[in-house]
């Protein structure tokens, strides 16, 4: 059996390069493709705790994690349209109209 | 148990369930006559549907529903759900809230398609509200949370022609993924540790996390960005400022008013009852202070807002900034909560539940009034607002009531309850952040009264026209006024009831 | 319990393996693809980890649902291959 | 239940007011504030309280209700009336009024609005001087701000917006200072007290209930309250160097508001510091004799001497309200019947002639609408009565014995001088007198350059005298600063008996 | 007469009484006010006279009348009544010069067609009333608030003539001196409250009466900053006396006076005579009781005192207007006034303030009739050859100016003399001090007699030296009247008092003025002040041979300043013999600079201060204030900067701050342990 710990690294792993593509790129696309990499991560912990704890719980919310990811997806990609139709593209560092 | 003599248990949940339905009944009516023009109809029955839920939401408190004196909360669906005292106090301010908006949309909306989607989209953000006021376990939470908000992108981006509306839709959306990924992770790393996600037995679970008390610590931290984001707290307000500027103005009251208070709740009980002081900050060497978590990200919170308000030239966005500094006094309700605080942290969470709910009447009033000035096509400046009293004296009275009350002036609500907060606070031993907080109290007159200057001082613009007398924000905006005035010798049942309510999650 | 660690080390050099390549190549759509990329490796713990229902769903709505969506999405926001990504 | 009815009258004439159409507002809100008038006579006339209210005397007209139970200390409704409100009431109904009358004039755009406003700062100035329950008192307290910011803001001068903000922030922190410090008491008091009752606290700080709060002994925290409602109040009243709101407030407002402000809202200071500092720590006042009566003196003579330097005749009596005030607080800070005593009768007598200057350089001024002493003078010539009256106001205001202010500032002196609060109070007294003669300087240099000489003028207007309902503010109020100055036991007798409780806590008998 | 004393309020109300009616209703009735006033003040000297008769006989009154403000544990302030031979005398002169005053105004006013008639009745009222009120004075602070009331009425009649620049200049300045003054006195007054708990000035209570007991030990009072018992009354006395310097116009606030010749002459007459500077000296009659306990006190009187008198008569020797000379005299005279108080001569101060309020009344009604005839020219040199044209004026006025001069048997003699003799004696008795005073007071009378004939031989000798001087305006009964009256009484009032003549000539009780003013309350008459001051007498040879020089050297000085006058201007074409001075002369003719510094002080010190604080008012605090809120909306404009408008910046400062967070909570709970 891998120790919990391994999971943890690796989601940990999962989760940093999810905010590191997050803070990198301007590509709104890749923005949420970070974010679906973060939710991932904390899915992989949910699923070895469900996992050792010997209980479903975790899997459970893992479920609903996917879901409510999906709906996200869908939601972003809808803003995402609009944001392409008005400004001309989908780099989120162009929409500044409003700041300070 | 029963929340009335004869009622199924389910019934408790009413208030939520009233405004699912609404909703859908929204969405059907739009069904069946999808170009309608005349959105009479529409707001009437999300007016009325809010209204509803309120209404049972307040019965429900007065008869004691959930509240030790009936028998203790109601737990619903193997403990996902709770009703108590709480939960209904919220629901009592989402539902005002959700009201106003819904009549003052009646008039922003005139000229606008899909008014059906706005107006079930608005309740469903409500009952994901709603539920997370009563939710009791972080799945429920985590799920209530994102039901609440995924509308609210959808709402904050709804004039999808505008630039500015669809930019705040991005940046709210965007901070928002990012901000339930780190709660999400959060949730996963506290079961990590304790092995459920129930609330009570977290706090069960606790006790054998001594090892892993970085690991649960990343997770509290984690779980409190989630709410920081729905509270639009430091560091997760980024989106707000923008998001409340940006989103039509009943959206924003929404927002800044509802879901902000929504994301308190959900803080309170978490915080409370899942992670409670005692045990937490006793974990390991020196254990998880969430109080002085809080503490902190209250002082930088209402400093930020505040000093950032100062110097804005959009009234709309003064306000956003505003906003997050009330956020800043709120979380005051969870900073100066003590191991050995006994009723004095019922008395702040109670003071802080209060404040909400005045704030809930103020903070709307204020951005609908910015919705009746977008309604007149002025602008959005300070210089804009110029001689607006001259034009329409009874909004810019309430207008300048809402912004004394904000400030926390005499004789309005606001006054009262930032006074019950921090005294309160001071209750707990917590007088510097009383301190600063009523510093900050004081910068935020300042940049009130600009707006109250420019409307009755200023001289207005030769050009200074005002078309159309919206009955319907008109009324949502004298009802907050009246609202706001009332609460000051009305305080009384409020403060009693939000600390009753609070002590019980102690 | 050696196989189970190795396997783990594999899949595991796989997720951030892929994962690192959503967050750095150049291309979007290769970025798409090994998002699928590590969303099937993660797929492949949760079978490790007996939650073969999970892994099922995992497939199906994010290699199904999500990844399609975003590709589409992808397709819609093109204008220009040179600038689309950075 | 008179207050009540008092105070509830005013704010619903000040609401007829604001519903009133602009042409008949002023006269309209004249005819209304006669209630007040007439109410608080009648209630000066039923006086019957004895002592001071704070200290277990009995209090005229008292109702006390429980409104607000918050945590442990319970929010009343108490208001109630002694010897030093009640003269301070008179006052304010009868200064509304005439400032009101002397509005008629200035005020010619949003009548009803102003006229209703005034009435609604009259009805909270009438809580401030009568809610005997810290909360309540605050809340009237701040909500005199409110309609003093737009009063200033909407129909003030040139600068008025500056003004306005810069008065309403000022004072407003102020306030919050003081807030903070006097709850920081109440919290040092801890479980001796059950509400924020002003008697209650007053008497379980005598009876030494006073415990230590936020890291602080209990002689520390008392300290630290008293300075920090001193600050919070002396920028009210105002003490240099806390006073530079004050000339611009008045400069820009316009007159009938610089007559409320002068006249009544500055007292409200004196009175706060008297009824909390002076009254509830007085140990805490006494140990700190030294800088208040330097602030004092300073106050007095600072403000007198920029008075000296001012061209602007409404600048060179706001200066002057700095240094009378000066006055109360040497005053207060003696611990002698005469101190406080005729520190509490300044205040009124204070607000009469105040008022009458203020009035008078508006009639002055709605006439050549200058007020620069470089712009105009020998303005007596075409406006005899006026100037005949702004003469013998501005003697008043120089302390003309058998006018209040004489009075007053006489009863101050003796009342400073043979205090015993330190061994150095003579020489202080001695100090802040000179400013009788600083201010006979420049209210005799102004006067010299714009009533007296050769008539000269520059404007276009014609200089002609004053139509009668703006002299009659003015004559009114001579004939009470005179009557109040050759018979000032009409107050004094019923100050005195408030006032002494205070002193016998410090031992000054 | 019995009860006659009951009246004595009515001797105060009745001008006041007429205050009122020329105030209200004076441009209703002819003579614009002026009969009420003479009503009024022929009333009231009616009722002095009989009061004086009723004192004479042994009556006194004594008694509060109104409770002012009552003290509640505290003392209580009282206004009162306090009739005695000096206030009694006082009365009789203040109310007869206020009378003759009136009936002049009728021919300096009226006949001249002034406007604003009824103001200067009413005022006149007012400032008889007050000086009245002054004189009746049972306490300090009743004294002290009729006193400053004094001080307006001076400040409204001498700024009468508002539209022109220099009577409110004046009338400024005479009230800003004399406030400086009263500053000191109110201070002496609370001083007073505060050391005997009252402030009476006769009967049990009486402060003099408690000093006295203080100072022997028999009663316990309060003093301050530690100073012993004698000491702080000194200062007391200092204090009191500030206001007496500034209402006499005693050196150094002696520069109001002259300017305050910008009133109407009558209004001078009033002023100088009987009210407002008398006032000063009075008070320090009244309260002689607390001045002679303190030596110190005495001498600063007497220095300053003898020190005016020299002063004020050397300046007098240059002026050119004939008003500008009276009023020098008049700060000269008020000089050996005080000379005679502080060397412990109560009776001859009092004899001498009595004497003097009779002949310079008499002189500047004289001028004021001048002035009318010379159309309203003042200047001396424009005049000449007047007394063939107005024989009734001239002789008052050279009875009056016999009287100034001192020159036997007119009244000045004889009070001046006394003065002078009591200084001496006193001063021979071990008081060096006194003895300066009196050297000066001496020097001082030659410059009067020149000064005095100077004036005379430039006004009424000599051939007329204008067109005006040629043909004078007539002056009418009501000029003519008063000038006859006070022209006699100038001659004959020293009668009363003939002390030289007693002594040298041994006839017993021809000191009227002594037997009366040794009457009435034990503390308050010269016999008990006699036994209470500090001096002892001794004498040149014996008594008889002090009192002949004494008389002989002054009367001698005098005769030879008016001799030198008889010979530099009794001469047809007279001519100005300044320039023999030399550079003296600018000094005398500026005054000494007096009011050069004083206008310094006031222009150059306290105006550029006060210039400074409001610069520093309005940069410094101000700009603290200011500044402040600059500073946070500063911090403010720099923190929203934060908010970028780039999304990526948020998520970026968001990872940041919650690392930050981790960090913090991280290491203070040893999560990384």
């Amino acid at each position: 059996m891998v120790p919990g710990q391994y999971y943890l690294v690796l989601s940990a792993a999962v989760f940093c390069i999810g905010i590191f593509g997050l803070l990198t790129r301007k590509n709104a696309l890749l923005f949420l493709m970070s974010v679906e990499l973060m939710l991932n991560a904390a899915n992989i912990n949910l699923v070895a705790f469900s996992y050792y704890w010997g209980n479903v719980t975790g899997q459970t919310f893992g479920l609903f994690t996917m879901a409510l990811a999906a709906a996200e997806v869908a939601v972003g990609i809808g803003i995402i349209l609009v944001l392409y139709r008005n400004f001309d593209g989908v780099d989120v560092t162009k929409a500044t109209t409003m700041r300070w | 148990m029963t929340p009335l003599q004869t009622a199924p248990v389910w019934t408790a949940a009413a208030p939520a369930i009233i405004l699912a339905a609404t909703a859908l009944l929204l969405l059907t009516i739009d069904t069946i006559d999808p170009d309608t023009t005349n959105n009479g109809l529409l707001a009437t029955t999300a007016t009325l549907g809010s209204l509803a839920a309120g209404g049972v939401a307040a019965r429900f408190l007065m008869a004691g529903t959930g509240m030790e004196s009936t028998g203790g909360a109601i737990s619903l669906y193997g403990d996902a759900l709770i009703v108590d005292g709480m939960s209904l106090f919220f629901t009592l301010i989402f539902t005002s809230v959700a009201a106003m908006v819904s009549v003052a949309s009646y008039d922003y909306l005139a000229d606008e398609q899909y008014q059906g989607e706005f107006y079930s989209l608005v309740l469903l953000a409500a009952t994901g509200m709603t539920l997370m006021a009563m939710s009791n376990s972080l799945a429920t939470v985590f799920v209530s949370l994102e039901l609440a908000s995924l509308p609210s992108y959808a709402l904050v981006a709804f004039l999808k022609k505008n630039r500015g509306s669809v930019e705040a839709g991005l940046k709210y959306f965007l901070i928002g993924a990012l901000s339930s990924a780190v709660f999400a992770f959060g949730i996963s790393l506290v079961y990590a540790v304790t092995g459920s996600l129930v609330l009570p037995d977290i706090a069960a679970g606790l006790s054998g996390a001594d090892e892993l008390v970085g690991v649960l610590g990343l997770g509290v931290l984690m779980i409190a960005g989630g709410f920081a984001f729905k509270t639009a707290s430091v560091p997760f307000h980024f989106w707000a400022p923008e998001a409340y500027e940006g989103a039509p103005a009943p959206i924003s009251a929404f927002l800044s008013s509802a879901s902000k208070a929504a994301g308190f709740a959900v803080a309170f009980r978490v915080f409370t009852v899942a992670f409670p002081l005692g045990t937490i900050s006793s974990l390991g060497p020196g254990g998880i202070d969430w109080s002085l978590l809080f503490a902190i990200l209250a002082v930088v919170t209402m400093t930020l807002g505040n000093f950032a308000a100062a110097t804005q030239e959009n009234v709309k966005r003064m306000l956003a900034y505003s906003s997050i500094g009330h956020a800043g006094y709120a979380l005051i309700g969870l900073a100066a909560i003590t191991v050995d605080g006994g009723a004095a942290n019922g008395n702040v969470l109670g003071a802080s539940m209060a404040h909400l709910l005045v704030y809930g009447f103020m903070n709307t009033g204020a951005f609908l009034f910015i919705a009746m000035v977008e309604k007149w096509g002025i602008g959005r400046t300070f210089e804009d607002y110029n001689g607006i009293a001259s034009k329409a004296p009874i909004a810019a009275t309430a207008m300048t009531v809402f912004m004394f009350s904000l400030a926390g002036l005499p004789p309005f609500g606001g006054f009262v309850s930032k006074y019950a907060l921090f005294y309160s606070a001071i209750e707990s031993g917590f007088w510097w952040l009383a301190a600063v907080g009523a510093m900050n109290s004081a910068l935020s007159l300042f940049y009130y009264s600009r707006v109250v200057k420019a409307m009755w001082i200023e001289e207005p613009a030769k050009s200074l026209e005002i078309g159309s007398q919206p009955v319907g924000l008109y009324g949502a905006v004298v009802f907050a006024a009246v609202g706001t005035v009332l609460l000051l010798p009305g305080f009384q049942p409020v403060i009693e009831t939000a600390q009753t309510v609070a002590a019980a999650l102690f | 319990m050696v196989y189970e660690t190795i396997a783990f080390a594999l899949f595991a050099l796989i997720t951030v393996g892929c994962s690192l390549g959503v967050v750095l190549v150049r291309d979007i759509w290769h970025s798409a693809l090994l998002l699928g990329g590590a969303l099937l490796s993660v797929a492949v713990h949760y079978v490790m980890l007996q939650a073969e229902f999970l892994a099922a769903m995992q497939i199906l709505v994010y290699v199904g649902g999500v990844l399609i969506l975003i590709t589409f999405a992808v397709m819609l926001t093109r204008i220009d291959p040179e600038v689309s990504s950075t | 239940m008179i207050i009540e009815a008092l105070i509830a009258v005013t704010f619903l004439a000040a609401l007829v007011t604001f519903v009133v159409p602009d042409r008949y507002a002023g006269k309209a809100a004249f005819a209304l504030s006669l209630v007040p008038v007439l109410g608080s006579l009648y209630m000066w006339q039923q006086y019957d309280a004895s002592g001071n209210a704070l200290l277990g005397g009995s209090a005229a007209f008292e109702t006390d209700i429980v409104w607000l139970q918050l945590g442990q200390y319970d929010l009343h409704w108490l208001v109630g009336v002694d010897g030093i409100s009640m003269p301070l009431i008179v006052l304010t109904t009868i200064l509304t009024t005439l400032a009101i009358v002397s509005a008629w004039t200035p005020i010619t755009e949003r009548q009803s609005q102003f006229f209703g406003l005034m009435l609604f700062m009259e009805a909270n100035l009438l809580g401030v001087f009568t809610a005997l329950d810290f909360f309540v008192w605050f809340v009237f307290w701040e909500a005199v701000l409110v309609p003093m910011y737009f009063l200033i803001g909407v129909w003030g001068g040139p600068r008025r917006k500056y003004a306005a903000i810069k008065f309403f922030v000022y004072t407003n922190i102020a306030s919050l200072v003081m807030f903070i410090g006097f709850i920081s008491l109440v919290f040092g008091l801890g479980d001796s007290i059950s509400s924020l009752r002003l008697p209650e606290i007053a008497q379980a700080l005598q009876a030494g209930q006073l415990g230590g709060f936020a890291g602080l002994s209990a002689g520390a925290l008392a300290s630290v309250a008293f300075i920090a409602m001193f600050f919070g109040f002396a920028v009210k009243v105002p003490v240099a160097p806390l006073h530079t709101w004050l000339p611009d407030a008045h400069v820009e407002a316009p007159t009938p508001v610089s007559v409320m402000l002068a006249g009544v809202l500055l007292k409200m200071g004196t009175y706060a510091l008297l009824r909390f500092n002076f009254t509830m720590l007085p140990e805490t006042a006494r140990s700190f004799a030294l800088p208040i009566a330097l602030l004092a003196v300073a106050s007095v003579i600072y403000g007198a001497l920029l008075a000296l330097a001012q061209q602007d005749l409404k600048r060179i009596v706001a200066y002057s309200s700095v240094s009378s005030m000066g006055y109360v607080i040497l005053g207060l800070i003696a611990y002698t019947t005469y101190g406080v005593g005729g520190a509490t009768f300044q205040m009124v007598a204070h607000g009469l002639i105040s008022g009458l200057m203020f009035m008078a350089v508006g009639v002055i001024y709605n006439t050549t609408h200058t007020r620069m002493v470089t712009d105009m003078s020998g303005v007596a010539d075409r406006m005899p009565v006026t100037a005949g009256i702004f003469v013998a106001g501005a003697f008043g205001y120089m302390g003309l014995p058998l006018m209040a202010g004489f009075a007053a500032e006489f009863f101050i002196f003796k009342g400073a001088f043979e205090s015993t609060v330190m061994e150095a109070m003579p020489l202080f007294t001695a100090a802040a007198m000179f400013g009788i003669v600083i201010v006979a300087g420049y209210l005799l240099f102004a006067m010299q350059r714009t009533l007296f000489g050769p008539f000269e003028f520059d404007g276009d207007y014609e200089i002609t005298e004053a139509p009668f309902h703006d002299v009659a503010p003015l004559a009114v109020l001579l004939l009470l600063t005179i009557v109040l100055g050759v018979s000032p036991d009409i107050f004094f007798t019923m100050i005195q008996d408030a006032v002494n409780p205070i002193l016998e806590l410090g031992g000054a008998f | 007469m019995a009860g006659i004393l009951e009246f004595a309020p009515a001797i105060v109300l009745l001008p006041f009484l007429s205050f009122l009616i020329a105030l209200g209703a004076g441009r209703y009735m002819p003579k614009g006010g002026a009969l009420a006033g003479i009503g009024a003040t022929a009333g009231s000297f009616v009722l002095a006279v009989a009061t004086f008769f009723a004192v004479s006989g042994g009556q006194t009154y004594n008694q509060t009348i109104y409770t002012w403000a009552e003290g509640l544990d505290a003392v209580n302030l009282t206004f009162g009544l306090l009739i005695d031979p000096l206030s009694a005398m006082m009365l009789v002169i203040v109310t007869l010069i206020a009378f003759l005053v009136h009936v002049f105004s009728l021919g300096y006013m009226n006949d001249e067609g002034e406007t604003g008639l009824p103001r200067y009745y009413a005022a006149l009222g007012l400032f008889s009333a007050s000086m009245l009120g002054f004189v009746v004075s049972d306490n300090l602070l009743m004294a002290f608030m009729f006193f400053e009331l004094v001080g307006l009425c001076s400040y409204l009649l001498i700024g009468f003539w508002f539209r022109q620049d220099g009577p409110p200049s004046a009338a400024k300045k005479a009230f800003l001196v004399t406030r400086f003054g009263d500053y000191f006195f109110l201070i002496g007054v609370v001083a007073v409250f505060a050391t005997f708990g009252s402030a009476a000035f006769a009967g049990p209570d009486a402060f003099p009466v408690l000093a006295e007991e203080a100072l022997h030990g028999e009663h316990s009072v309060n003093t301050f900053l530690g100073m012993g018992e004698e000491a702080w009354f000194t200062v007391v006395g200092l204090l009191v006396l500030g206001g007496v310097v500034g209402k006499s116009a005693q050196f150094p606030l002696h520069t109001w006076l002259p300017d305050a010749m910008e009133g109407p002459t009558p209004v001078s007459a009033l002023i100088h005579a009987a009210t407002m500077v008398a006032a000063g000296v009075y008070l320090v009659a009244r309260m002689y009781g607390f001045y002679a306990l303190t030596p110190t006190t005495l001498a600063i009187i007497a220095l300053i005192g003898g020190f005016t008198a020299l002063f004020a008569a050397t300046m007098g020797v240059v002026k050119k207007e004939i008003k500008q000379v009276l009023a020098y005299s008049t700060i000269s005279q008020y000089g050996y006034m005080m000379l005679g108080l502080g060397a412990g001569g109560y009776v001859a101060a009092t004899f001498h303030l009595m004497t003097h309020a009779f002949f310079k009344a008499l002189l500047f009604l004289g001028a004021g009739s001048v002035i009318i005839a010379m159309h309203h020219n003042e200047n001396m040199w424009d005049m000449g050859g007047l007394k063939d044209k107005m024989p009734v004026t001239y002789y008052a006025f050279l009875s009056g100016s016999l009287a100034l001069a001192g020159i036997v048997p007119f009244a000045g003699f004889w009070s001046k003399d006394e003065v002078l003799y009591e200084t001496l004696i006193h001063g021979l008795g071990g008081s060096p001090i006194l003895l300066a005073a009196y050297a000066m007071g001496l020097l001082a009378v030659f410059f009067t007699g020149f000064y005095t004939f100077r004036m005379v031989f430039l006004t009424f000798h000599g051939e007329p030296r204008t067109e005006t001087a040629r043909n004078p305006h007539g002056v009418r009964w009501n000029v003519k009247a008063p000038l006859a009256v006070l022209g006699v009484l100038a001659a004959t009032a020293g009668f009363v008092n003939m002390v030289p003549v007693e002594k040298l000539l041994g006839i017993k009780g021809i000191d009227f003025l002594h037997q009366f003013l040794d009457g009435s309350f034990s503390s308050l008459n010269a016999h008990h002040y006699a036994e209470i001051l500090p001096y002892s007498s001794s004498y040149i040879g014996g008594e008889a041979t002090t009192v002949a020089i004494g008389a002989g050297v002054s009367l001698g000085l005098a005769l030879a300043g008016a001799a030198l006058a008889y010979v530099l201007y009794n001469v047809p074409e007279p001519v100005e013999h300044t320039e023999k001075l030399g550079s003296i002369k600018t000094v005398l003719y500026n005054n000494y600079y007096q009011d050069e510094y004083q206008v310094w002080i006031a222009t150059s010190v306290v105006q550029p201060i006060s210039r400074v604080l409001d610069k520093f008012d309005q940069g410094i605090v101000d700009g603290v204030v200011n500044g402040i809120s600059s500073v946070s909306l500063f911090a403010g404009s720099r923190m929203k900067r934060i908010q970028t408008g780039v999304v990526s910046n948020y998520a970026a400062l968001l990872t940041l701050g919650l690392t930050a967070l981790l960090l913090g909570l991280g290491l203070i709970g040893g999560w990384f342990a």
